[in-house]
């Protein structure tokens, strides 16, 4: 199989790979980023890179039920939602006590 | 806990749409409540007490104008009235039924431009407005066709009023008299049937009566506290106590009574209009009193119901042509000593609406 | 997916969701890694739309873009005495090996794998049968994501209450 | 009533398109030079629509609110002041675009830019016509809700951008009531999609033609209640609490100068147009009007159904004082959310009935119209009940005193 | 018919006043003078007494007359119509006046205003800053030798002291 990404066509492998790098990315972020939001960012990154690929298989690889990636997709998004409200609140929670959202200083497991 | 946030500090002004003038609020915020509020004033402030140390006591009467410049008749009632009164001049009967219609009107068209900028303040955009300043033009044009001048009047005189009526005065007012009570039940039926505005100026800016007298407060924001107080009823000055009106009285103090109170007194100003226009006498329109006369050495407080509150002048004279001390008790300078206690807790809306309500002039307030 | 229109919009969203994304590294300011964040989403959505899932692009803006994006400017604007600044920790290059190590690993999946491929064409319409299915053979993980929701904004709510 | 498919049929502009796209065809393009062209001719219609719509809803709206307060609005600058917006253009671009010394520069220039994009694309969902309709979208609903939500975004980067204490209290203000507001709009066009049965506005506009009634008919709550939170959705009074020029100043854009300040001045004004064309669209039959649209073209009267509805704004504007904060919040919480929750309710119980008993059209859509008339006139005036207890009804007027009447205090007892 | 508010005259004040022993200082037609350390005590005196019911304070204003600064107190009661007039002398050089402030929350304002413009500093008051002029205004304009002074002036700013970043910092600290 060749690879030239940059064809005239978009198949199952060029989606998953975009996927991949986003998830790269999103990995990154989550690992080295110091505030507490950013970290989140990073993971939204991540879960926005499954629901790719998810969408991806569900367009091209063959099925009974081809829209079931679809549905799971609403659930990611719905997951990632409550995650994000939890997280935040978590954030603003971890401020009020330590007057900061670094999470190399939120080191202490007590307040 | 609650979370640590940075207190804003925001200045309302002096550039500010709804400041009515160069005023300023310096506000610490958290989020939208007012957790400390200051005024800063003196943007307009043209010593005019020191001016008018130097001016002979006739060619003070244009600084009146220009203090309360919505409301320039009544300073130059409080300010001849009392000169009047530290000189023993009689005025002649005409003068002061005069001197009770422009009075009248004048409050009328303050009190239109104060209720007009008070729900302009809550966000109705410009609508009342206008429909205040046409009422409130009509009184204007009435003052040009007497005096020649619409905003500072400079119509009052030591000893009576500079100009008698023209014919045609009479027959206008009748018209704008035989009007206005309709229109403001229009008003009325626009504004206080408003849930919003209910919701926006009810409950909002509170001052009780007994933090009100002692704050000084007078005019339409002590009435509004529900203290039944006005100089033309205790302290009737001109021929006031030959009028059949009633004092508008608020229940809780807060801005939506305020606003009630000068609705209410527009009608009551209509009222004494009538009977003055009945009463008119024929006769002299001005006492004859030299141009640099010297009152006799004394002092003297007096004071008027202005549209704003109690206008007060305490006057000293030493025998020569001026004044020795010349001081204006502004009621929109002391209204605001109870602002801070007002706004303070309140969100930056309803410190406007605050604002709108007590009816500052800045010209008054800084002289 | 051969048609040419739909070749080059998937390309040019895919280089504007990454684009954005690793601007997400780079930029110095919070507030500007939650603007290019949006971007990104938004061009996930485009990205959806390329591959026929319409609803799940719209549902993705309404969510992303919409809510979770203003939950984060809501975090960075409630936090105002911690630092704004996007920097990053002693676990930069590690990240950058593991990131790298994921790419090259699905990259080799992604292509050594044989797909079996449908070769159809796009889906017409989407919500319908998403809702259908969320009704029926979904019918209790669609329960149990609104229980999760629920959960969560109780959990959220108790978290940041004032003690 | 099908429409004779004469390319110079004006009735449809659509038909013209289509005659166009099927000779383009014969000639033998490929699928994607077609596409590009049809979607070229539509944009160029949505926009010269909507740049047109921008420069008259100017002078439309000074005008009509110079009526409302007793003025005469522009009137010197043209016939009429028509050109008043002209000239107004040309003022605006002279002007020097002022930037704040610590302003976020990039920002602090995209933001006003980019607002437009969410109100242009709005109108590309919009059925003109029966052919009309540039990209017929199946969840074209759920579209529009999300445009609406990124513009939230878009404001506060204009505020944030600012570096102004007003601004951020605005941007921080339109965040809030936009997320409030999102709610009971998308549970009111619930109801309505779901009695339609469709998302598509086509889709919608087809139902009400094929059932003879408009949708406000059958769904009264649902329309005020997506006219109140459009209201707030587009800043207009009485919810312009973000730009509240009497509070602060004119909140997100209180920096913006020259033609900045002039698009986020016309933004506003597409983004009422596309407001009004979209309850036009979902509660007054779009470009349908009970067989009207035979003697005159449907997107005239799509045109103008959407200026009585901009009318309405316009009213609003001229009449109503604003609302503070979190009033504004209560009342979507409290009022229009519990309202959209129940309206949503009947209608799925309405929908089940009427598929479940295969009940016909003829019977059960008028009772339907009226079982939801009751309804919205009961909960509106229940929730006015409730709403209200906490204050009297009506207020107290100021009580009339003869004499004056000040009480000495309480003697104190120490 | 209502009838006119009543002054009190200077000698029924004196004899309200004879319940702060040693308030009184002068006994004019139509005002007491009072004594400087009793003014606060003698103003919540008249304020809490209920014949006397001074709740309402009218206004407060100073003079120059040339020798000693005097602060005039326009007292007046709503429920008893009558009004009464108090006055304090300060000494010209050093002039200081306690202030009543916390009798009247009226007084506040105005007697920043006699700070600011005569220069009476009134003891005890929560703000005394300047209020119409700004801060680092030399003199006190309304003084009658306020053009003899240094900095007293025909106008024109040149003629003021430079700025003294200083003297601007108490305008942004709290109240």
């Amino acid at each position: 199989m060749s690879i030239v990404l940059l064809a005239a066509r978009v198949d199952l492998e060029h989606v998953l790979i975009v996927g991949a790098v986003l998830f790269a990315i999103g990995l990154y972020v989550a690992l080295s980023k110091r505030n507490a939001v950013a970290v989140l960012m990073g993971i939204e990154l991540m879960l926005n890179a499954v629901n790719l690929t998810f969408i991806a298989f569900a367009r091209f690889v063959e099925s009974p039920r081809p829209l079931d990636g679809h549905v799971f997709v609403i659930f990611v998004i719905t997951v990632a939602a409550a995650e994000a409200a939890v997280a935040l609140a978590l954030a603003v929670a971890v401020y009020r006590h330590r007057e900061t959202i670094d999470v190399g200083k939120i080191s202490l497991l007590r307040w | 806990m609650a979370i640590k946030t940075e207190p804003l500090v925001v200045n309302i002004g002096p550039q500010h749409p709804s400041t009515h003038g160069v005023f300023r609020m310096r506000v610490t915020l958290d989020g939208e409540l007012i957790t400390d509020a200051e005024m800063v004033i003196g943007y307009l402030h043209r010593s005019m007490e020191k001016l008018a140390e130097e001016r002979t006591w006739t060619q003070n009467i244009p600084f009146t104008d220009r203090m309360d410049y919505l409301a320039a008749m009544t300073g130059n009632f409080a300010y001849c009235i009392t000169v009047e009164k530290l000189a023993g001049i009689e005025v002649p009967e005409r003068a002061e039924y005069l001197r009770v219609i422009f009075a009248e009107l004048q409050r009328i068209a303050s009190h239109a431009m104060a209720n007009g900028t008070f729900v302009n303040d809550c966000g109705a955009w410009q609508t009342p407005l206008f429909y205040m300043f046409r009422e409130r033009e009509k009184i204007l044009d009435l003052f040009e066709m007497t005096c020649g001048a619409r905003l500072t009047l400079n119509y009052m005189r030591i000893g009576g009023v500079a100009f008698d009526i023209p014919d045609e005065f009479l027959p206008q007012l009748q018209l704008l008299v035989d009007e206005l009570p309709d229109r403001f039940d229009e008003y009325d039926q626009l504004l206080v049937d408003n849930e919003i505005l209910l919701m926006r100026s009810r409950d909002i800016g509170i001052i009780s009566a007994e933090d009100a007298m002692n704050a000084s407060l007078s005019g339409p924001m002590l009435r509004g506290s529900g203290v039944a107080w006005d100089v033309r009823k205790g302290d009737p000055y001109g021929v006031y106590d030959r009028f059949d009106f009633e004092i508008p009285v608020g229940h809780t103090g807060d801005c939506f009574d305020r606003f009630m109170v000068r609705m209410a007194e527009v009608r009551q100003s209509l009222s004494i209009i009538k009977q003055a226009m009945e009463q008119l006498p024929p006769g002299n329109h001005c006492a004859e009193v030299p141009l640099n006369f010297r009152p006799p050495e004394g002092e003297i407080y007096c004071r008027i119901e202005s549209p704003k509150g109690e206008l007060g002048y305490y006057l000293i004279s030493d025998g020569s042509p001026f004044p020795f001390r010349f001081h204006v008790r502004s009621p929109s300078l002391i209204n605001l000593s109870a602002l801070k206690e007002m706004v303070v807790g309140q969100t930056v809306a309803d410190a406007i609406v605050t604002l709108g309500s007590i009816d500052i002039n800045v010209g008054e307030v800084d002289r | 997916m051969d048609d040419l229109g739909v070749v080059i919009a998937f390309w040019a969203l895919a280089a504007m969701t990454i684009g954005a994304a690793a601007m997400l590294i780079l930029v110095r300011n919070l507030m500007h890694a939650i603007l290019f964040l949006i971007l990104s989403f938004v061009g996930v959505a485009g990205l959806y739309i390329t591959l026929s899932a319409d609803f799940v692009a719209v549902a993705q803006v309404l969510i992303y873009a919409g809510a979770i994006s203003v939950l984060m400017i809501f975090a960075v604007m409630l936090t105002p005495l911690s630092e704004r600044d996007n920097s990053g920790n002693f676990l930069q290059l590690p990240a950058l090996v593991l990131s790298g190590l994921v790419i090259a690993g699905v990259t080799f999946v992604a292509l050594e794998t044989e797909w079996r491929e449908a070769g159809r064409g796009s889906f017409d319409t989407t919500a319908a049968e998403i809702g259908e299915a969320l009704l029926s053979p979904f019918v209790l993980p669609f329960e149990i994501a609104s229980v999760l929701l629920v959960a969560a904004m109780i959990g959220a709510i108790v978290i940041v209450r004032d003690d | 009533m099908s429409l004779l498919a004469n390319w110079y049929d004006f009735r449809d502009l659509g038909n013209p398109v289509a005659r166009l796209i099927e000779a383009l065809q014969d000639a033998g393009l490929s699928g994607g030079w077609i596409y590009a062209i049809s979607g070229l001719l539509g944009a160029i219609g949505i926009l010269s629509f909507v740049g047109v719509a921008a420069v008259i809803n100017i002078w439309i709206e000074r005008r009509l609110i110079g009526r409302i307060q007793v003025r005469r609005g522009p009137n010197r600058v043209g016939p009429f002041g028509l050109l008043q917006p002209v000239a107004d253009a040309i003022k605006l671009i002279q002007k020097e675009a002022l930037q704040p010394d610590n302003a976020d520069g990039i920002m602090f220039t995209l933001a006003p830019i980019v607002i437009f994009i969410p109100a242009i694309l709005a109108f590309s969902v919009l059925p003109w016509g029966e052919h009309m309709v540039l990209a017929d979208l199946n969840v074209g609903v759920l579209f529009l809700l999300a445009l609406s939500s990124t513009t939230t975004i878009i404001i506060f980067m204009a505020g944030y951008a600012s570096n102004n204490k007003y601004a951020i209290l605005g941007s921080m203000r339109v965040i809030a009531m936009l997320i409030s507001y999102e709610l009971p709009v998308v549970l009111a066009l619930l109801g309505v999609v779901l009695f339609a049965g469709t998302m598509s506005l086509t889709g919608i506009v087809s139902f009400q033609e094929t059932y003879w009634s408009w949708l406000i008919f059958f769904q009264p709550l649902a329309f005020l209640i997506f006219l109140l939170g459009s209201t707030a959705e587009l800043n207009r009074t009485p919810a312009d609490i973000a730009e509240a020029e009497s509070e602060i100043v004119a909140g997100f854009h209180i920096e913006y100068s020259g033609m900045k300040f002039g698009l986020f001045y016309a933004v506003e004004l597409v983004n009422t147009v596309a407001v009004s064309a979209i309850i036009a669209s979902l509660f007054f039959g779009g470009w349908w009007t009970y067989g009207l649209e035979e003697f005159i073209p449907g997107w005239i009267l799509f045109i103008g159904k959407i200026y009585s509805i901009y009318f309405i704004f316009i009213w609003f504007r001229g009449t109503l004082p604003r609302f503070r904060v979190d009033q504004l919040m209560a009342f979507a919480w409290k009022v229009l959310l519990p309202l959209a929750l129940i309206n949503a309710m009947m209608v799925a119980l309405e929908i089940f009935i009427w598929t479940e008993y295969e009940i016909s059209a003829g019977i059960v859509l008028p009772i339907f119209a009226v079982v939801n008339f009751a309804l919205a006139g009961v909960l509106i005036v229940g929730f006015g009940r409730v709403m209200s207890r906490t204050m009297e009804r009506f207020p107290k007027l100021p009580r009339l005193v003869k004499d004056i009447d000040v009480p000495l205090p309480e003697p104190s007892t120490a | 018919m209502a009838t006119a508010t009543r002054l009190l005259s200077g000698e029924d004040v004196a004899k309200r006043l004879e319940a702060v022993p040693g308030a009184v200082v002068e006994t004019a037609e139509d005002w007491v003078t009072l004594a400087p350390e009793k003014l606060v005590e003698a103003a919540r005196f008249l304020h809490d007494d209920r014949d006397t019911d001074g709740r309402f304070l009218n206004g407060v204003s100073g003079v120059d007359r040339y020798d000693y600064f005097e602060v005039v107190y326009h007292i007046s009661s709503l429920a008893h119509n009558h009004t009464l007039v108090l006055k304090v002398r300060a000494d010209h050089d050093e002039p200081e006046v306690s202030s009543v402030s916390g009798v009247w929350r009226g007084a506040h304002l105005q007697e920043r205003e006699i700070f600011d413009l005569l220069g009476v500093r009134f003891s005890g008051h929560p703000n005394l800053k300047r209020m119409f002029l700004w801060e680092g205004f030399p003199g006190h304009p309304l003084r009658k030798d306020f053009m003899g002074l240094p900095g007293g002036v025909s106008p024109g700013l040149k003629r003021f002291p430079k700025e003294d970043p200083e003297q601007w910092a108490g305008e942004f600290r709290g109240n």
